[in-house]
């Protein structure tokens, strides 16, 4: 079942991009979507493959969907479903092309989540590199060849220095293979100073997807440039997996080089936090409004992450499910709007609320739920990274706390910019097929708001590991050693 | 050693004149000249059959081929005109050093050379049936692929040049691709 | 527990359930349907309340409801549940009873409007997450009702979005309220990483373990100070509740009067153990309080809009519940919350009851005289007037003596006595500015304009018959805590296992509590003899003397501190945005850009060797062998 | 008898100046005459050392003269196929200007 | 008169190579009475497939444990040497499947033509499978020679003229090197067996280090030039440019094959016995040839010369698997070179199918919206440049992590950390490409060039990189089992 996470989605694109019809299209999207997402409900307690894959080299390839690459391919699959659908209505130019590749994307995603050898998690995050770039490439904006530029240089610079420390992680260790159970069996008893090393190099590529100051710049540009349908976007969305591979294989894995290096990331996190608040007030555009926001968050979700403790940990992995849904329905929202208004510039928009009070309703909900608003998906995910970065270093996460403050700012400005205001704007409702496709989006917002025990017990399943691995890494005494050897060290 | 310095400065003016004669063909003839005084060498080195063939298929076969294709294509000296002027005192530095190198690494750990008898119970003086020997023993796979590199080699010259004047060029436009949209 | 008692929990879920339904299938509901529905949600609620009321009558133990797991993350797991305790079940019958008065009283105020169901769904929404906000069992469900009214008055100020200005205040009121929410959040962290737990009984049990005084308690008090007075509009705080007026007057008479305002009390009372252990925090809570109650007791004196007066007047009365519960009297703050409750929404719905019948007039210089017109809004307000400014008998008197006798009587030694005087005084203006808001509606000259006469009318029945038993509740309240020292106390001793009023006070002499009796009905005289003379009899000429000065002018602007925050917050905030943005474009960016240069050049020197000249190639391979060598030779030199 | 190293000189200085010839002359069929020189130095070298090498006997002393065969043979290879691209190239020029060449570039 | 003991002449593991030379000398003799080489191809095949079964049969024995070596270990067709005789075979199929529309529709259409290609194979086996100097030398010369020729097989191109005459006069310059450090070798040791010097550096008091050092060093030198690694590569971007694309292909892919398991095969027996800092000087080429062969591609105009920068950068990457040596780097260089056959020749196969037909318009802007006009062949072109980038899950990614993999056990990893760090330059050029058949609007028509046998390479090569990239096992278990003559037996 696992396995078929990955291969219903790359079937199917397979089998879109022969398709021409609109109706076979549509058709293939909706029981693709649907299907992936009904076998992700049922992935807890599937057991998951494990292949040799390259016997020599010591790669397997191995799916798992314990833990909180789970509960991601259920957030990805459920967002995929109203995203994949609005793209096939939305799209005229060349919809089978991108209709496929957002099923590509899809299985790349949920490879990188259930992915349980190291060399497989690379495979697909790279892979997953090639549909985001044709999608931006492609469908994208006037300045979308920058845009792709950027996010290449960016994407890969990062990743292939982590491949080079994946590489020389099984040599360093003797780790019989790839697989995370062989790895963590040995690598954490790694030196305290090699740790670190390789963990920066891992740091390198997450930092760029999670994305963090100063190396988001590619974000921006990312969003802005995706076709304005925003479908690109949620993909994208979905796409901001660092926070995912600190948590499942660099911390784990390096946990002393996660002691010695995390209070600097989570310094870093904090300031990202505020950083792209304040940066985002200033916004005249809504994709890049939305991009900032989310750059916020994601700082939040590396102060949950390096304050490398399991409250943080759940939290920050839990802000990821929940931010997938919640940006990602913005991004769909913003998308109908552009539909509508031709333009993503706030100053063309205003007092919206009246004549459309529908989209006003979910896009205000959303955007609560956005900002981290009890009852809805962020907040839980948003309390507990705060808690955990908290529990590290108060200083620092009471800082990226103020975030709060800045994006209710951003929050309810945007929504006065949009929505209030003048009146007498044109009729710009949503259509009841928009309300359905919107539905799912705001039913994981409040279900993931109201009851996030479930899906936090499968996170802390695999969290309690890398607390355990970090726990015994702090024991030890050789870290200060490592942390002395650190470049930039202050005495 | 008389007989070695005066072998060995007649080879180096005569190598020194390939590089530096403007016309063509006395450069190839300073570099026959070469050629004979290693044949002489050879002879010096108990390496007889070697300087026998060195006379014939260097000096003479490949050395008239030079020069027949010297004049063929009227080759004329170089041109007079600088390109390059950089590269000239670059190359001396570089040979300078180079030939150091090697000179100096060949006198670094010198060697005893063998009695004479030694080296006349080996070589004995290097006659065409004693490296015929070698050739057919040790060196029999490399002589049957010296057939195979004379025939690439023919094979290669004949399908360049046989070609020839009488190939005429396709009449194709410069360009198959043609602007549709400026 | 169990039986009919658990159905408690449901108060919440109705009112979520009438806010749903006005939500999602308002374009359907014809008036008053919505009105109807937000009505019947909100007196299910009440009915739920006073079951548990009684059901707590004759038991000192709190109804503990767990609802659902909620989230588990290492050291502590937390359950969401309910915790109705004696506390939670008077705050529960205020925000249901007054609720269901102002929803009902909505109907007839809001009559006509476009945006009825959304108003009611606002409304009910409010109502489902002040609920919670007093039901919860632990910091989190509470912050989640936290937020909650937040968002629901930020929908209901913003009601009337058209207007820029409506919006704005909406803007300001949230974001300021999400400042103290960052008080709140830092708050429960620190709970979290001190006790390991935030239910909030565990957390008050837990707090007398630690060190008295130490700076862990101390900093959790002050945190959970700041996000009290964002909730409360104290200082520094308090800047947001007055634009809140921009909301409808009945949004105002709930949240920005009775119910939601005085969260911050309900959390100072709720955690008063942890307070009690913390006398630096609750000292600041004192002062905060004084402090807030007489500045905006000044402020108020110069407002010239019926609701913004009123606004002050609620932030005043707020500070004096904030001193209170500073010095420990718990259970008198929360009396003075229960009885203020009614007056203050008495005295909004009443003047929404003039807005209503001049047609949405709210400048005071444009009224007077309406005393015999509106005779059900005149005298309701009149009572209501006397019972603010503590005119004996009436509901505020008991509370707010309680105050400052408890003040006066407290252990903060010194400063007790400053702290009564700075109350004593506020005590006076507000019975001034109070009278001052009285006499200028509803006597003296008719001000208004003849249109507005032409339609001047009193409300209808449904909006009348609210004002009437929120009257009679202003009068009656009071009765519920009689001074202590000479007659039974009901609400003290109702609260006492709540709240635990352990935090010793000095006991003087009946005589001196008599004396202090007679102080602060002589500070409420002399403000409404001050009121009566200047306003009445001088028709405001001494005050319209002052009109222009200084003093009125920064007092009409709610003493600078709007200009302050602009100056010392804003501005800043806005230049670092600014700053920042400008940054990310042209150095962070750009720092990508010049990377890329970088590689340009790169890749240009590195076709530059590609000279095409044979020769060349030639030395460079032979210089490739002198490296190949020279790197060997220097190598085995090196080893 | 003159000592091994004194020929290993003489070739370096031959193979040099070959080397240098290569570097230096632009007419193509110079260039190719100066690439002779070098392997006639190879030729001394193996010649010089093969006598050297009678100190082991005759079969590794003479396996060194039958390479200086060997590399006879593709030396002459060499020149057909050399003197073949040249006479291709240069047969409608006037000038054999390996200079001229270079427009292949960057 | 001593004789030297009888060799065993074993000419059965010669029968690769020799079933090549039958072909081409049959081939030819048959074109002459041709007038083009349409029916003579099939000849070509026919003796790739026979050579194919032949190698298979001694691949199986090598795999069984048979050490097949002929000629007093002068001719080593051990496992690795036979698993490299394929990828020559597969290299040369491909070449000539992209050469057969190409020469018929340039009018290149000589009858030497798949004779010389042939002979280049065989020189290219020898090369591969010599187990000394001679046999080195030789194997180098009879492939070079028929390249060299190939390389000028335009002829009134000034680009062709440069190509030919630019490769003709630096590698016989470079042989000239190669030669010279045999000869050295020899007088170090006496010798020019792989294994006998290998013996003899080896044994105790061996006194002629620094000789042999230098020895070593112009024979890699030789090779270096070959396999075109920094800064003896500097022929490869213009003779790469200027050959007609298919011999371009050839080149990439055979030559360089043959010349890196021939340096891996000196690496590994003859170097260890060598001064110690052979390796780090070897080192230093390589990390020269990865930034010099990445940084020169970035900018380039023409896909063509752009791909003949990434074959130098390339052979940076099979660099560190030559660092790491023995079965090791065998192993990752053997996975590797066939990887890179399939995309490389896949590559330049879809630039024969779109350039003009002197090979001219490659310019990177005339790919412009490619993929709307000729989907198919951006797809495939797509593929090939994904592969060469090393993205997954393509051919290419899977041979990056090996070498890489390689080099870092063996403690290269400021290597591996260089060559990475210039592949992110790598993915931008290749990149490019992709971003111009995609990203853009077509602005030109391009050449409608068909061939059903380039089509088919094209199909063979994505085949082979999408196969390779998703199961990299198969080619690897057969790399990995059988035996390697790695020193003295």
């Amino acid at each position: 079942m696992t396995l078929a996470l990955l291969l219903i989605p790359l079937g199917s694109a397979l089998l879109m991009a022969l398709l021409r019809e609109t109706g076979a299209q549509r058709l293939l999207m909706i029981t693709s979507t649907l299907a992936t997402f009904v076998l992700a409900l049922g992935l807890p307690g599937d057991p998951g493959v494990s292949w040799e894959w390259i016997p020599g080299f010591g790669a397997t390839f191995s799916l798992d969907p314990s833990g909180a690459g789970g509960v991601l391919v259920l957030a990805a699959s459920l967002m995929l479903i109203p995203t994949g659908i609005y793209a096939s209505i939305r799209i005229e130019d060349r919809r089978g092309p991108l209709l496929a590749l957002l099923l590509a994307m899809q299985a790349g995603l949920n490879g990188i989540f259930l992915a349980k050898d190291l060399i497989t998690f690379y495979i697909f995050w790279e892979a997953t590199l090639i549909p985001s770039l044709l999608l931006l490439g492609i469908w994208g904006g006037d300045k979308r060849r920058q845009a792709v530029l950027k996010y290449l240089v960016y994407a890969v610079a990062g990743s292939f220095v982590m491949l080079i420390a994946i590489l020389a992680l099984k040599p360093l260790s003797g780790a019989a293979s790839y697989h995370v159970a062989d790895l963590l069996a040995v690598t954490p008893g790694l030196p305290a100073t090699t740790q670190v090393w390789l963990f920066l190099g891992f740091t390198l590529a997450f930092a760029v997807k999670l994305p963090l100051l100063p190396v988001h710049s590619w974000l921006i540009d990312f969003h802005e440039q995706n076709h304005p349908s925003g479908v690109a976007d949620v993909a994208g969305t979905l796409y901001k997996v660092g926070g995912f591979g600190f948590f499942a294989w660099a911390l784990p894995l390096l946990p002393a080089g996660a002691v010695v290096v995390g209070p600097w990331l989570l310094a870093l996190s904090a300031i990202t936090a505020l950083y792209a608040g304040a940066v985002a007030v200033q916004q005249t555009n809504l994709k890049r409004l939305l991009a900032y926001t989310s750059l916020s968050h994601m700082g939040v979700i590396g102060v949950g992450l390096f304050g490398l403790e399991l409250a943080g940990l759940n939290g920050a992995m839990y802000l990821l499910v929940a931010q997938m849904i919640s940006t990602g329905g913005l991004f769909l929202l913003s998308g109908m709007l552009h539909e509508r208004g031709k333009s993503f510039e706030l100053d063309r928009y205003g007092g919206l609320a009246r004549s459309a009070p529908a989209l006003a309703g979910v896009f205000l909900l959303l955007l609560f739920a956005s900002i981290g608003v009890p009852g809805l998906s962020n907040f839980p995910g948003e309390f507990l990274s705060l808690l955990g970065g908290f529990l590290a270093n108060p200083w620092w996460a009471a800082l990226a706390t103020l975030s709060v403050v800045a994006s209710a700012v951003v929050a309810v400005n945007l929504f006065q910019r949009l929505f209030q205001g003048k009146e007498g704007g044109p009729s710009w409702e949503l259509r009841a097929l928009e309300l359905v496709l919107l539905a799912p989006v705001l039913a994981g917002v409040l279900w993931l708001g109201v009851t996030p025990a479930p899906q936090l017990d499968r996170i802390e399943f695999q969290s309690r590991v890398t607390v355990a691995s970090l726990t015994r890494a702090a024991a030890s005494d050789a870290i200060p050693a490592a942390r002395g050897s650190l470049p930039g060290r202050e005495r | 050693m008389l007989t070695f310095l005066i072998l060995a400065v007649v080879a180096i003016v005569g190598a020194v004149g390939v590089i530096t004669l403007r016309q063509p063909v006395h450069a190839a003839l300073s570099l026959v000249g070469t050629l004979l005084t290693l044949a002489v060498t050879y002879v010096t080195l108990e390496a007889h059959f070697l300087a026998a063939i060195q006379v014939i298929v260097y000096a003479g076969a490949i050395m008239v081929l030079f020069l027949f294709v010297i004049m063929l294509l009227n080759v004329q000296g170089d041109e007079p005109q600088p390109s390059l002027g950089w590269l000239r005192p670059a190359a001396y530095l570089v040979g300078v050093l180079a030939a150091a190198a090697i000179a100096l690494t060949a006198l670094l750990d010198p060697r005893q050379l063998p009695a004479a008898e030694v080296i006349q119970a080996a070589l004995q003086g290097g006659n065409a049936g004693q490296v015929g020997e070698a050739i057919f023993t040790d060196f029999v796979l490399a002589f049957q692929l010296v057939g195979v590199l004379l025939l690439t080699g023919i094979i290669g010259a004949v399908s360049l040049v046989q070609r020839g004047a009488a190939e005429t060029p396709e009449a194709e436009p410069a360009s198959e691709a043609e602007l549709t949209h400026a | 527990m169990t039986g009919l008692v658990a159905w408690v929990a449901l108060a919440p879920a109705l009112a979520l359930a009438g806010s749903l339904i006005n939500g999602l299938f308002g374009r359907e509901l014809k008036e008053p349907a919505p009105g109807v529905i937000g009505s019947v949600a909100v007196g299910a609620g009440l009915v739920l309340s006073v079951i548990a009321f009684v059901s707590l009558q004759g038991s000192e133990e709190p109804l503990r409801i767990t609802l659902w797991r909620y989230l588990e993350a290492g050291g502590f797991d937390l359950s969401l549940g309910f915790h109705i305790d004696r506390l939670s079940v008077l705050m529960m019958l205020i925000i249901t009873g007054v609720g269901l008065l102002i929803h009902i009283y909505s109907i007839g105020y809001m009559a006509g409007d476009k945006g009825l169901s959304r108003y009611f769904m606002g409304l009910n929404l409010f109502i489902a997450a002040m609920l919670v906000l007093v039901m919860a069992d632990s910091f989190l469900l509470m912050f989640i009702g936290w937020e909650g009214v937040g968002i629901g008055s930020y929908l209901l100020i913003g009601f009337w979005y058209s207007q820029r200005e409506n919006a704005d205040a909406a803007r300001k009121a949230f974001i300021v309220n999400r400042v103290g929410d960052v008080g709140f959040l830092l708050a429960m962290f620190l709970i979290v990483k001190t006790f390991g737990t935030l239910d909030i009984a565990a957390v008050n049990e837990a707090a007398t373990s630690l060190v008295f005084g130490s700076v862990v308690v101390t900093g959790i008090g002050l945190l959970l100070l700041l996000a009290a007075t964002g909730k409360s509009a104290q200082l520094p705080l308090q800047v947001w509740l007055p634009d809140a007026m921009a909301g409808p007057t009945p949004v105002s008479a709930l949240i920005h009067a009775a119910t939601m305002v005085t969260a911050g009390v309900y959390l100072i009372a709720r955690t008063a153990p942890l307070f009690a252990w913390a006398p630096t925090a609750s000292a600041a809570v004192a002062w905060v309080g004084a402090l807030t109650a007489l500045i905006a007791a000044l402020a108020a004196f110069a407002q010239t809009d019926v609701k913004k007066i009123l606004a002050y007047s609620t932030i005043s009365q707020l500070g004096f519940m904030f001193a209170a519960v500073g010095v420990g009297a718990y259970w008198v703050a929360i009396f003075h919350l229960f009885t203020h409750a009614f007056f203050k929404a008495l005295l909004f719905l009443g003047a929404g009851s003039v807005i209503h019948a001049l047609g949405g007039e709210q400048d005071i210089r444009r009224m007077g005289g309406l005393g015999k017109h509106l005779r059900i809004t005149g005298t309701t307000s009149l009572i209501a007037t006397l019972a603010i400014a503590g005119v004996p008998f009436l509901a505020g008197f008991f509370s707010k003596d309680a105050i400052l006798a408890h003040v006066f009587n407290s252990e903060l030694v010194g400063a007790n006595v400053v702290l009564y005087l700075v109350l004593l005084v506020s005590a006076a203006m507000t019975a001034f500015y109070m009278f001052r808001w009285y006499f200028g509606i509803f006597a003296g000259q008719e001000r208004f304009s003849d249109a507005a006469r032409a339609d001047l009318h009193e409300s209808p029945p449904i909006m009348t018959v609210p004002l009437v038993i929120l009257a009679v509740f202003s009068v009656a309240a009071g009765y519920l805590g009689l001074p202590e020292f000479a007659f039974p106390n009901w609400i003290a001793a109702w609260l006492e296992p709540a709240t635990l009023s352990a935090a010793s006070f000095r006991h003087p002499a009946v005589a001196l509590e008599w004396v202090l009796v007679a102080l602060s009905v002589a500070a409420a005289a002399v403000g409404l003899a001050a009121g009566y003379w200047v306003y009445q009899v001088q028709k405001g000429a001494p005050a319209a003397r002052l009109g222009d000065g200084a003093l009125a002018r920064l007092a009409r602007g709610g003493l600078g501190f709007d200009a302050l925050y602009r100056g010392v917050v804003v501005a800043p905030s806005e230049g670092l945005s600014e700053g920042l943005a400008l940054v990310d474009r042209e150095v962070i960016d750009r720092g990508a850009t010049g990377a890329a240069a970088t590689a340009g050049l790169l890749a240009r020197a590195a076709t530059l060797l590609q000279s095409g000249y044979a020769r060349a190639y030639a030395l460079a391979m032979l210089v490739g062998l002198l490296i190949l060598v020279a790197v060997v030779a220097f190598t085995g030199v090196l080893s | 008898m003159v000592a091994t190293e004194y020929y290993i000189v003489l070739s370096a200085v031959l193979f040099v100046i070959g080397a240098v010839g290569v570097l230096t002359r632009r007419s193509a069929i110079l260039v190719f005459l100066s690439i002779e020189l070098m392997l006639n130095a190879g030729n001394l070298a193996l010649v010089a050392f093969a006598r050297q090498w009678s100190s082991a006997g005759a079969a590794v002393a003479l396996s060194g003269q039958g390479a200086v065969f060997i590399i006879l043979a593709v030396a002459a290879a060499e020149v057909a196929v050399g003197l073949g691209i040249l006479v291709a190239i240069f047969r409608n020029r006037t000038s054999t200007d390996i200079d001229a060449l270079s427009g292949v570039r960057g | 008169m001593t004789f030297p003991p009888l060799l065993d002449v074993d000419w059965a593991v010669l029968l690769p190579p020799a079933t090549l030379l039958a072909t081409a000398s049959l081939a030819l003799l048959f074109s002459l009475s041709q007038r083009g080489s349409a029916v003579t191809v099939n000849f070509v095949y026919l003796g790739l497939a026979t050579a194919s079964m032949l190698n298979l049969t001694l691949f199986m024995n090598s795999r069984l444990g048979d050490l097949q070596t002929g000629f007093g270990l002068r001719y080593l067709a051990d496992h690795p040497a036979l698993a490299f005789n394929f990828v020559i075979l597969i290299g040369t199929f491909l070449a000539v499947l992209t050469s057969q529309g190409y020469l018929r529709r340039t009018g290149l259409d000589h009858s030497e033509y798949y004779p010389l290609i042939l002979l280049a194979a065989t020189g290219a086996m020898v090369l591969t499978a010599a187990g000394d100097l001679i046999t080195l030398l030789l194997g180098l010369e009879i492939m070079s020679l028929a390249v060299y020729v190939l390389s000028a097989w335009r002829q009134n191109s000034r680009e062709g003229e440069e190509a030919g005459m630019k490769y003709f006069l630096l590698g016989a310059f470079a042989s000239a090197f190669l030669i010279y450090g045999i000869a050295l070798i020899y007088g170090a040791t006496g010798s020019f067996v792989y294994v006998d010097i290998a013996a003899v550096l080896a044994a105790d008091g061996f006194g002629l280090l620094p000789l042999a050092t230098l020895g070593g060093m112009l024979l890699l030198g030789g090779l270096a030039f070959k396999v075109a690694l920094a800064p003896f590569h500097q022929w490869a971007p213009d003779v790469y440019t200027g050959a007609p694309t298919p011999v371009t292909a050839f080149m990439s892919v055979v030559v360089k094959t043959a010349a890196f398991a021939a340096l891996l095969r000196v690496f590994t027996i003859v170097f260890p016995g060598l001064l110690p800092a052979v390796e780090v000087a070897f080192a230093v080429l390589v990390a020269l040839t990865l930034v010099i062969g990445n940084f020169a591609a970035l900018l380039q105009p023409g896909v063509k010369r752009m791909l003949a920068y990434s074959a130098v950068a390339h052979a940076g990457y099979l660099g560190l698997a030559v660092l790491a040596a023995g079965s090791v780097g065998m192993r990752a260089a053997g996975w590797y070179l066939l990887a890179y056959t399939f995309m490389n020749v896949g590559a330049f196969a879809v630039l024969t199918l779109v350039t003009d037909r002197d090979d001219r318009g490659d310019d990177l802007e005339r790919f412009a919206g490619m993929g709307r006009t000729r989907p198919g062949l951006a797809l495939a072109l797509t593929l090939f440049l994904l592969s060469l980038a090393g993205i997954p899950p393509l051919a290419g990614f899977a041979g990056k992590i090996l070498v890489f993999q390689a080099a870092i056990e063996a403690g290269y990893l400021w290597l591996a950390l260089l060559g990475i760090v210039t592949a992110v330059v790598a993915v931008v050029y290749y990149l490019r490409v992709v971003t111009y058949m995609y990203f853009r609007e077509p602005e030109y028509d391009l050449p409608n060039h068909r061939s059903r046998a380039t089509g088919l390479a094209i199909l063979i090569a994505v085949l082979g990189t999408v196969l390779m990239g998703i199961f990299p096992g198969w080619w690897l278990g057969l790399l990995e089992v059988g035996r390697i003559v790695l020193a003295r037996l």
